[in-house]
């Protein structure tokens, strides 16, 4: 789960990091006020789920009344890289002589945290990382103690910050860590951590995405989760609760585990089609899930046709039938072509339970991903 | 004639009174798994399916000699669970439970790293040596006795796998649902291992999605130590660099490793045919046997 | 450094640990006054660091004012195993069923944490541990994680506890065992935590001892330190920052580094004489704590010939003999013989400095005791 | 000819700009320790009698091939430099600073099983092999070269017990002080197996003192293992029960073990004479020489 820069800058000011005057606005008139009250120059900051904001014109520095009014219209509203920008954090330019980076994620490698710190923050810190691995300092962390402070010293002094603020840095890196182990991070970073002329250090941005496993104790975190400014059928996903991805084919895929629902996006391009979606029901899905996973791949109006493809462990055959079947009860005229396939526990039962006159059956997967291809061809055409 | 599970394997389930962890106890016990306690918090004296209950998985091993558990256990508690079935000094933990928040995994893991233990999991189908003992939720009549080993970071894909391959007489062995979690247990390199020390396991099949580099490192692995023939499948190859697909483990990392392509690449240059279809799995294994 | 009772009992109920409704008292007034505002019976009890204070008459269950303010009496001024009784906590008495005993310390063999729970609390809890070692459940605990949830519920259930009462006290051990951790605890028990008739637990009784070389990042604990009711020569030593201990002989001891002083002791005793005290002035003294030591040494009206034995190492030779002499050159008529043997670092400084008018020197340590013996028991002659 | 230090260690100063780190440099330059580096945070670049600083112990380590660090650093920092010396991966890491919070040696000691250093202290005087070079603040005259080991739980009393001895010309190989604290690296368990498997050891000083069990166990460790002979001084015996005499290592736990009774009955058993005073000490290895 991503929170929005704002509400990391939120959460690390709780926690003491310095980060710069700023305030959330939502439209036009009140991001300019917004800027006065700060004072110019201020930055105008679109505030979506998306890398590379500022290079994509989402980051506007402003130095007057007008310009900061030209801005945020400019920048409200706008579509960044296919997210709807609904709100600006308006924000105080920084002063800066250097740009750091700090960030702590998971190395899934390891199974361990890493800390990481480099002089080379800014935007171009992932060319950093491909091209001179060694100017980002990495420290592993043993989660069984948390980063002992020796840790945070060795990180800055080993990517070589200046002494003056080496101490300033390693302290915020110690507060991020703890932040990261407290409130169940998954990655955490400032990109860039400003060094002022003044030899002060300044969050200047903010990422923090939690574990989205570990809402249940994140209760504050969880109330931050962001109702908008994605996707309508995302956020029906969201809602239902489904592994949901929208892709730009035109055949619907509905299936049970991440991995054969992906096998199954593969055969669809393997035998010529496009996939419209990535929809994975989850183990153990009942009627009533199945119900509404056919109705979010309906509700796409690029699908054509749709496979559903359970093979079925603790995800029983006859539920699976019985959802199918309910949610297809309902149309007087079904929208698109259902090819089902079932197998695994109560496979049998269900097949039996399917309405046949509502779906077609297939035995096996290739066959099913073939029909669907086929059927959804025959819609284009 | 099998790895990590057999007849001797003597199973206690932790979160036995849970629904999942009944309706799977009677699962096992059908297929004929040795499921000698339960141990569930302030339900010792309990009996489930006629398996007695402990409050402590210590209790349980004490009692009933188990040597191996399954954890059902909520998320929320599931790290805990697990380090009470390390603490108990256990040969093999299997951890079905899906959901445990990463950070409690990571400690565990570090954990599991000064144990002998054998973690699968978490959040995976569990492993079964088909006609001796299944632990876990995989649905054992899709299985047979044979000598193909399998090892796959997805649930039921690996039935997908399984199926084709039992359609054709080609049995398994053992096979191992490590799970796509970021971080796991047993992984692929450590059930090549197993395989490959296995007398009675004559073809390996590897399923692995999109996402880390485990299976980079796995065909790395393979060129150097396995002689046993192994056979690929990759999942997600037709997924969007950055896109998360399903479980955390299936996102495109984007830094060259992690792809379909990279790791398709690494398992056939490590001699390793990876099919297109499950189909052509099954093909590559009938071809080794 | 120990809490009183009712200290530690403050520091367990801000934790949600439950103890009876409880007041301190002063005087017999205020133990009279609170006693009738809890309600009868309460149990009045001495405020002092001794052990078995109920079997030596520090306890006393009072069932209306009279009782209770004979019981005030009694106690408030009573000297307990040598200690004086100057405040008692008034509290309500629990009517209980079981008497359960749990408690955190440092398993020092073991380098590591170990909780213990028993069903067998109460008076003889350490009868039981001596006779039946395996009543008392021992869950050691790894310093790095903590007490992990399992742990508490290995203890409880191992040490046979009811089931009904399980959960809360494993609950209790959690919340004990944080609370020796982020409070830098050296040993924290309850005994007895009181089972009542309907099933609730209570903490009866509290001990927390805090690990002294913490403190100084345990404010809040540090300004409980008890500045009453010890001996005053150990509070003048405590002042000082010594570590001293008063004995009943006659040979007053001062040297440098616990286990040469101790061995000071040994020989006094060995050469036939009584050792007054231990005090040890530590590692690195300077002149004035050496004046110091010799001041409170000379304060102990028992001590008939000090000996002063430093072996150099941090500690210089030459320091410590200005530290005599200056301690030494106040006095008219120096009012104890003082036997004073240096070795180590700048030792023939020292003996050079060394005012001979005023003290006696000796070479070695068996010398120098051997002197101090004598010269001990020719003022007793 | 000596154990964990000699002529080769390359010692670094964990806290060298500090008052006592740079008064017991000098002192350990005079003695002819090669003392490589320092390491406090900050100072990096500066010099202390000649001695460059360093940032990090790791740093000091790879600049100057570092392979033992003394440290001098604050008790409230202490326990962290600690797990920074181990996380350097030393050899040798000798804790002098006197005061460091229990609960933060535990989890240093934790730490410390999963490594291969030896940690002597914390709250100890060090160690010194006489001739070659001290790691600590052992007052270096007062040793001479020979074949006498020791070990001792007490600062001022080994400087006693070698007086006694250097006096009669019985010089030391190797004299480890172990310090008295409640929790230790080096025991005396791990100096005795030192010096029985060095040669050029030809008899042992261990200096005991009440409190813990510690001395009972080396005295079984000497009756099995040891051939070397050993001489033993408790100090302690007229200590009374239940009071702290200085530091918390010296408190008779009153069950049986820990009294100095205990601790000499103990040693007698296993043939090792004990001394009435530091006198006789050297009176037992003369004897034995």
């Amino acid at each position: 789960m991503r929170l929005h820069e704002y509400q990391a800058k939120g959460v690390f000011a709780e926690t003491g990091i310095p980060t710069p005057d700023s305030k959330l606005a939502w439209d036009v008139d009140e991001a300019v006020e917004a800027a006065n009250e700060i004072g110019y120059p201020v930055a105008i900051k679109a505030q979506v789920h998306v890398g590379g904001r500022g290079k994509a014109g989402g980051i506007k520095l402003v130095d007057d009344e007008e310009e900061a009014r030209e801005a945020a219209d400019a920048i409200l509203g706008m579509d960044l890289k296919g997210f709807h920008v609904d709100r600006v954090l308006v924000e105080a330019a920084v002063d800066f002589t250097d740009e750091l980076y700090v960030g702590v994620t998971m190395d899934r490698g390891a199974g361990r945290p890493v800390a990481m710190v480099s002089e080379r923050g800014g935007v171009n810190i992932e060319e950093v990382a491909e091209e001179e691995p060694d100017a980002i300092a990495r420290e592993h962390i043993d989660p069984a103690y948390g980063m002992h402070p020796f840790q945070a010293r060795k990180a800055v002094y080993n990517a070589g910050l200046d002494k003056e603020v080496a101490g300033d840095v390693a302290s915020i890196l110690m507060t991020l860590y703890d932040l990261w182990e407290e409130r169940d991070g998954a990655d955490i970073e400032i990109n860039p951590l400003m060094v002022t002329s003044g030899g002060d250090v300044v969050a200047a941005d903010a990422v923090f995405n939690v574990d989205g496993d570990a809402l249940f104790r994140q209760p504050e975190l969880a109330e931050m989760e962001d109702e908008a400014a994605t996707d309508d059928l995302e956020a029906k996903a969201n809602e239902y609760g489904f592994d949901y991805v929208r892709l730009d084919g035109n055949v619907g895929i509905i299936g049970n585990g991440a991995g054969l629902v992906m096998t199954t996006l593969d055969l669809v391009d393997y035998y010529g089609g496009k996939p419209a979606n990535f929809l994975d029901i989850g183990g153990g899905a009942k009627a009533e899930r199945v119900a509404n996973a056919l109705d979010m791949v309906f509700s796409d109006e690029n699908v054509d046709a749709v496979v559903f493809n359970i093979f079925g462990g603790i995800t029983r055959g006859d539920e699976v039938a019985k959802g199918i079947n309910e949610a297809l009860e309902q149309f007087d005229d079904i929208p698109k072509d259902v090819i089902v396939r079932l197998a695994g526990t109560n496979a049998e039962e269900g097949m039996e339970i399917l309405n046949t006159e509502l779906v077609q059956v297939e035995a096996t997967l290739e066959e099913a991903v073939q029909a669907a291809v086929k059927a959804a061809e025959e819609v284009e055409q | 004639m099998s790895v990590l599970v057999d007849e001797d394997t003597r199973v206690v389930v932790q979160g036995i009174t849970g629904g999942e962890g009944k309706f799977h106890t009677g699962q096992m016990l059908n297929y004929g798994t040795n499921v000698v306690a339960g141990a569930v918090p302030g339900r010792g004296g309990q009996e489930v399916d006629g398996v007695p209950v402990y409050d402590t998985v210590e209790q349980a091993v004490e009692a009933e000699d188990a040597n191996a558990s399954v954890v059902f256990v909520p998320p929320a508690f599931a790290g805990d669970a697990l380090f009470e079935a390390l603490d108990a000094d256990l040969d093999l933990v299997v951890a079905i439970t899906e959901g445990i928040p990463t950070q409690d995994v990571s400690r565990v893991y570090r954990t599991l790293q000064e144990t002998d233990t054998y973690l699968v999991g978490p959040n995976c189908p569990g492993l079964i040596t088909p006609g001796e003992a299944k632990l876990g939720i995989l649905p054992g009549n899709i299985f047979s006795e044979g000598n193909v080993g399998l090892v796959s970071r997805s649930g039921t894909l690996t039935y997908q796998v399984v199926d084709n391959l039992t359609e054709r007489g080609l049995g398994q062995s053992t096979a191992i649902g490590i799970g796509g979690d970021p971080i796991i247990g047993t992984g692929f390199i450590d059930a090549l291992e197993l395989f490959e020390n296995d007398p009675e396991t004559d073809a390996i099949v590897m399923c692995g999605e999109i996402g880390g580099e485990d299976e980079e490192q796995a065909a790395a692995y393979i060129d150097e130590h396995v002689d046993t023939p192994v056979a690929g499948f990759i999942a997600g190859r037709t997924a969007p660099p950055g896109k998360r697909m399903g479980h955390a483990g299936a996102i495109v990392s984007g830094s060259g490793t992690g792809t379909a392509e990279s790791k398709i690449n690494a398992l056939e240059d490590a001699g390793v045919p990876v099919g297109d279809t499950p189909e052509e799995v099954a093909d590559a294994i009938e071809s080794f046997l």
